[in-house]
């Protein structure tokens, strides 16, 4: 596994895809619990990185990294602008001096991501979060490194926790976000914020993968 | 959906820049979407702001006596820390800059942020979190209560408190003291369309009113029929009266429109408030009854009332001149 | 029908109540449904009024600069004159009364019929009749051009008048400058709805507009597919300059709400026409932007310019402060 | 024919049922060239008078018809509050001293109730406003009596006479009213204001044939 600036850009603009392809379900899972504009807030950093495409794609990592970060954070807005743009922000570090990540520093990057959206949004795993599919991702990317998993197959089990953990959503009960409002805190419904990070993992896994 | 607009993307900056004309002692910071005075106080600077679809706020609360700066996010999504920084810059004059936020997550997580940031540009700068809507749970292990209506008070507050030249930390107590004195609680006849999304944000039958909707078309406490205004005033009035004690004191009553209510209903609906605060010795000092919190196109209303001390209601009355309010002068 | 009232009969008689139990210095006077001042002015009194469904409009204008008192009709129905007299009796500080009429005929019959009365009661009364409504012909045939938003300049410059101490007739005459000066067209999006009838005024498809309705609902001059708010200033603005020439002067400008169109597109709407006034050198000296003349909960917007001199841009800026409108001070 | 208070408080009676019985009808009207208020103004005006009706029973003719003027004008409102009420306050003045009214009498009530109307409202016959029920009532009133015509005969031909003065409405162009703000002048609608003029000498007449 071999991801530099080049493909994390090819990644990018997968996620926009499936993003795009997903406008009327993202919306009402935000309309149903929460504030209806997730989808479409998403969709704005997205098309803003697919604009910048060109120009990420020379960017040494740890400044790709920095860039998605700002430009998702002013971009995005609300809850999920400032959750990226911190996260990528803060992985971005990590990655000074790399010119590309290996399956390791892929983990790394996102148990980093995982720990500023934690720490940021005072959030934990079962709260009904975007952290609901990160963090299973994580755990499934670790675990998949420890028993030395084939990485075709590794990315397989990572892109698979982030889809289970997504709609594992489903039955929780919100802590944190619009949902915590309703007076079923959410219960029955996906949460959108979870969907759009298994997008996300999604969209990475298949885009890595492709190249092994 | 049918708006004055020319496209949905563009609806916040130009509602700014239409406010910007309309109120020649403010200005327009176009990407940032900051609305501040032209001219800085010299005092302890306000800075609010938030998702858009609240007009008049918070843009229309800056200006004489209330806010020093005003930070509009796009519709219903916080301002991102960029944004809120130029607004900190914006209203502070050195003697540092309180922000009054409305507590919902990605309101804090930003403005926390920007806070951090601009501590680090050296403004010294505090602040604190509106949560007056008594609709929902006051739970320290959730996000707890949403602010709504009340928060203009809480501008009120301190900016009247920082006009007085008093320092951040006297500014910020007074608007402590506000928030723990105000609570609201909010219903909806028909919910608002966001101008992106096209239909709207959730659906209420023939007879439905949605009791307890936050203003941003988060669904609410529970639905009910069709109330008459007495009612109305009622179901509003007693979950304030459950969450804080306001019998025998003097208050500061706000009948607020989400947006879509005819100026009309809100006075048949203050004339209940009114009646019923009567009657439970409560002395209404001073009210306002208009579109001051509003959720877009949303139908509907909100009753907020703040308990008032000594401190409290001359801070309230004193001169504020903004287009969103105006009090004395 | 969903409305936040009690009963349809009660509507006009608790909006006045509300009113008054917002404003301490205001009385409700029952039964003849009158809002005045609690304490003469001991000038020239201006006394308004019409049909109710226009809140603010008309009790909402009482105040210091502006109405000394309004008189409310049933909902879209003009007092009646024993109404009237009572208006004109609770304004008479012996200087005498200018009666501003809006151009209806219901209006005028009953407001004639109490000035004549009102008369033989000794009491020295005038009339102004407003007719801004440019999406009206101009016709002395016909009853002619309806008064709508401009109205509100009209109030402002009258009582501002009075407030300088002068007497009837020179009150009279500013009334009627600004009456020569003011020019109005309004669009609806969607209907009003009358409590008593419960169910929309017109009918206006999905993508339909109607351009030059009434405030009372009445058909408008054509119907149109929605549009821009560029396109729509520029509709708008194009029949005031048609019917008048505002080129290379200087305006105060109104862009009036309905009554359920967000204030977010308001300001968009106000930064379009600001643009189109820049454009034909036209310096606006005064922007009025919100709900000031609505037909209960239609969607939708009028503009309103009115050309200063000298006297008229003194009297506009002059301080008032009324319940719906705040200015200087 | 010998119409007295209490016969006449009995055709207030009958054209209040017969205003109530219309409230769509009406409405509609008044929706298609007004502002939809018109039936609703009527029969509050109306239905104060059925509340008043014991007392107004009791009353000379002529303050019969004061009181009568006095309440519409106030109840109703809007334009045919102040015409109404005027026109009644005005026709009193003719009644001073009578018990009851003969055919001329009524004839001369009604005259001048229309010259009251026409001269407060400005209008003319063809105006399109509830004047063009009552000018040809009062003509075929007029007509009958220079004829000699007996006198249920007479009163069908005014009842006739009104309903086809409301009818003609149709095709008339507004010059009064609110319907003058429609682009067409309200052409192809009936003036509701009319309508309910013929619904009103319509009550009348056939109250007052029933005793004959
Ligand atoms: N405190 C938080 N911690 C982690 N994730 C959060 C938090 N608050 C919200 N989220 C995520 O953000 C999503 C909502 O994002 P979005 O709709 O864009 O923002 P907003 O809630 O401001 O409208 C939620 O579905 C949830 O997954
Ligand atoms: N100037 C006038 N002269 C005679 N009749 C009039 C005049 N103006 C209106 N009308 C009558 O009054 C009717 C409308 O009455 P109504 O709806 O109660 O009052 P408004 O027009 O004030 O809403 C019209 O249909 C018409 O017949
Ligand atoms: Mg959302
Ligand atoms: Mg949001
Ligand atoms: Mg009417
Ligand atoms: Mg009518």
């Amino acid at each position: 596994m071999r991801i530099d600036s080049q493909l994390y850009v090819a990644y990018l603009l997968r996620a926009y895809e499936l993003i795009r392809a997903n406008e009327t379900y993202v919306t009402d899972l935000d309309l149903a619990t929460g504030d209806g504009d997730h989808w479409a807030n998403l969709n704005k950093g997205f098309a803003k990185l697919n604009d910048l495409s060109e120009e990420l794609k020379t960017l040494p990592l740890n400044a790709l990294f920095q860039k998605i970060g700002m430009t998702m954070m002013a971009t995005i807005g609300g809850s999920s602008g400032v959750l990226y743009g911190g996260a990528y922000i803060a992985a971005g570090k990590k990655l000074a001096g790399k010119e590309f990540m290996t399956a390791e520093d892929l983990r790394d990057v996102l148990q980093e991501m995982l720990n500023d959206i934690q720490t940021r949004g005072k959030a934990q795993r079962g709260f009904k979060t975007m952290i609901d599919a990160l963090a299973p991702a994580v755990d499934a990317f670790t675990a998949g490194l420890e028993a030395n998993s084939d990485e075709k197959e590794l990315l397989g089990s990572v892109k698979r926790a982030a889809e289970a953990g997504a709609e594992a959503t489903k039955k929780m009960e919100a802590v944190r976000g619009r949902a915590t409002y309703q007076a079923d805190k959410g219960v029955g419904h996906l949460d959108p914020g979870a969907v759009t990070m298994a997008y996300q993992i999604s969209a990475l896994c298949d885009t890595v993968a492709e190249t092994l | 959906m049918k708006k004055i607009i020319n496209h949905p993307d563009l609806v916040v900056s130009e509602t700014l820049k239409g406010l910007a004309l309309a109120e020649p002692t403010l200005e327009y910071i176009p990407d940032v979407e900051v609305i501040a005075k032209k001219v800085k106080s010299g005092r302890v600077g306000i800075v609010s702001g938030g998702g858009s679809g609240h007009e008049p706020a918070h843009a229309g609360y800056v200006g004489a006596g209330m806010l020093d700066a005003a930070v509009a996010g796009n519709m219903f999504s916080s301002p991102s820390p960029d944004r809120i920084i130029e607004g900190i810059r914006r209203a502070d004059s050195g003697k540092g800059v309180l922000l009054v936020i409305k507590n919902y997550s990605g309101d804090i997580m930003n403005f926390e942020l920007a806070e951090e940031i601009a501590r680090m540009e050296g403004i010294e700068v505090d602040h604190v979190i509106v949560r007056d809507d008594v609709a929902v749970e006051d739970s320290t292990y959730s996000t707890g209560r949403r602010g709504i209506a009340g928060t203009v008070y809480v501008h009120k507050i301190a900016g009247a408190k920082a006009a007085t030249g008093a320092d951040l930390a006297e500014v910020k107590a007074a608007a402590e003291k506000a928030i723990a004195n105000v609570r609201s609680m909010g219903m909806a006849m028909a919910a608002c369309t966001l101008p992106a999304v096209g239909r709207p944000n959730f659906e209420l039958g023939e007879n439905e009113i949605e009791i307890g909707m936050g203003i941003h078309g988060e669904p609410g406490v529970h639905k009910s029929e069709v109330q008459s205004a007495k009612a109305l005033a009622k179901t509003l009035t007693d979950f304030l009266f459950a969450d804080y004690d306001f019998d025998n004191s003097r208050v500061a009553l706000l009948v607020n429109g989400l947006g879509a209510t005819p100026i009309m209903e809100l006075y048949i609906l203050n004339a209940e408030v009114h009646e019923i605060l009567k009657s439970r010795g409560i002395r209404v000092v001073h009210t306002l009854v208009g579109n001051y919190m509003t959720s877009i196109d949303m139908a509907g209303a909100s009753v907020t009332l703040m308990k008032l001390d000594d401190e409290l209601e001359e801070l309230l009355l004193a001169p504020c001149r903004t287009p969103g309010l105006k009090i004395g002068g």
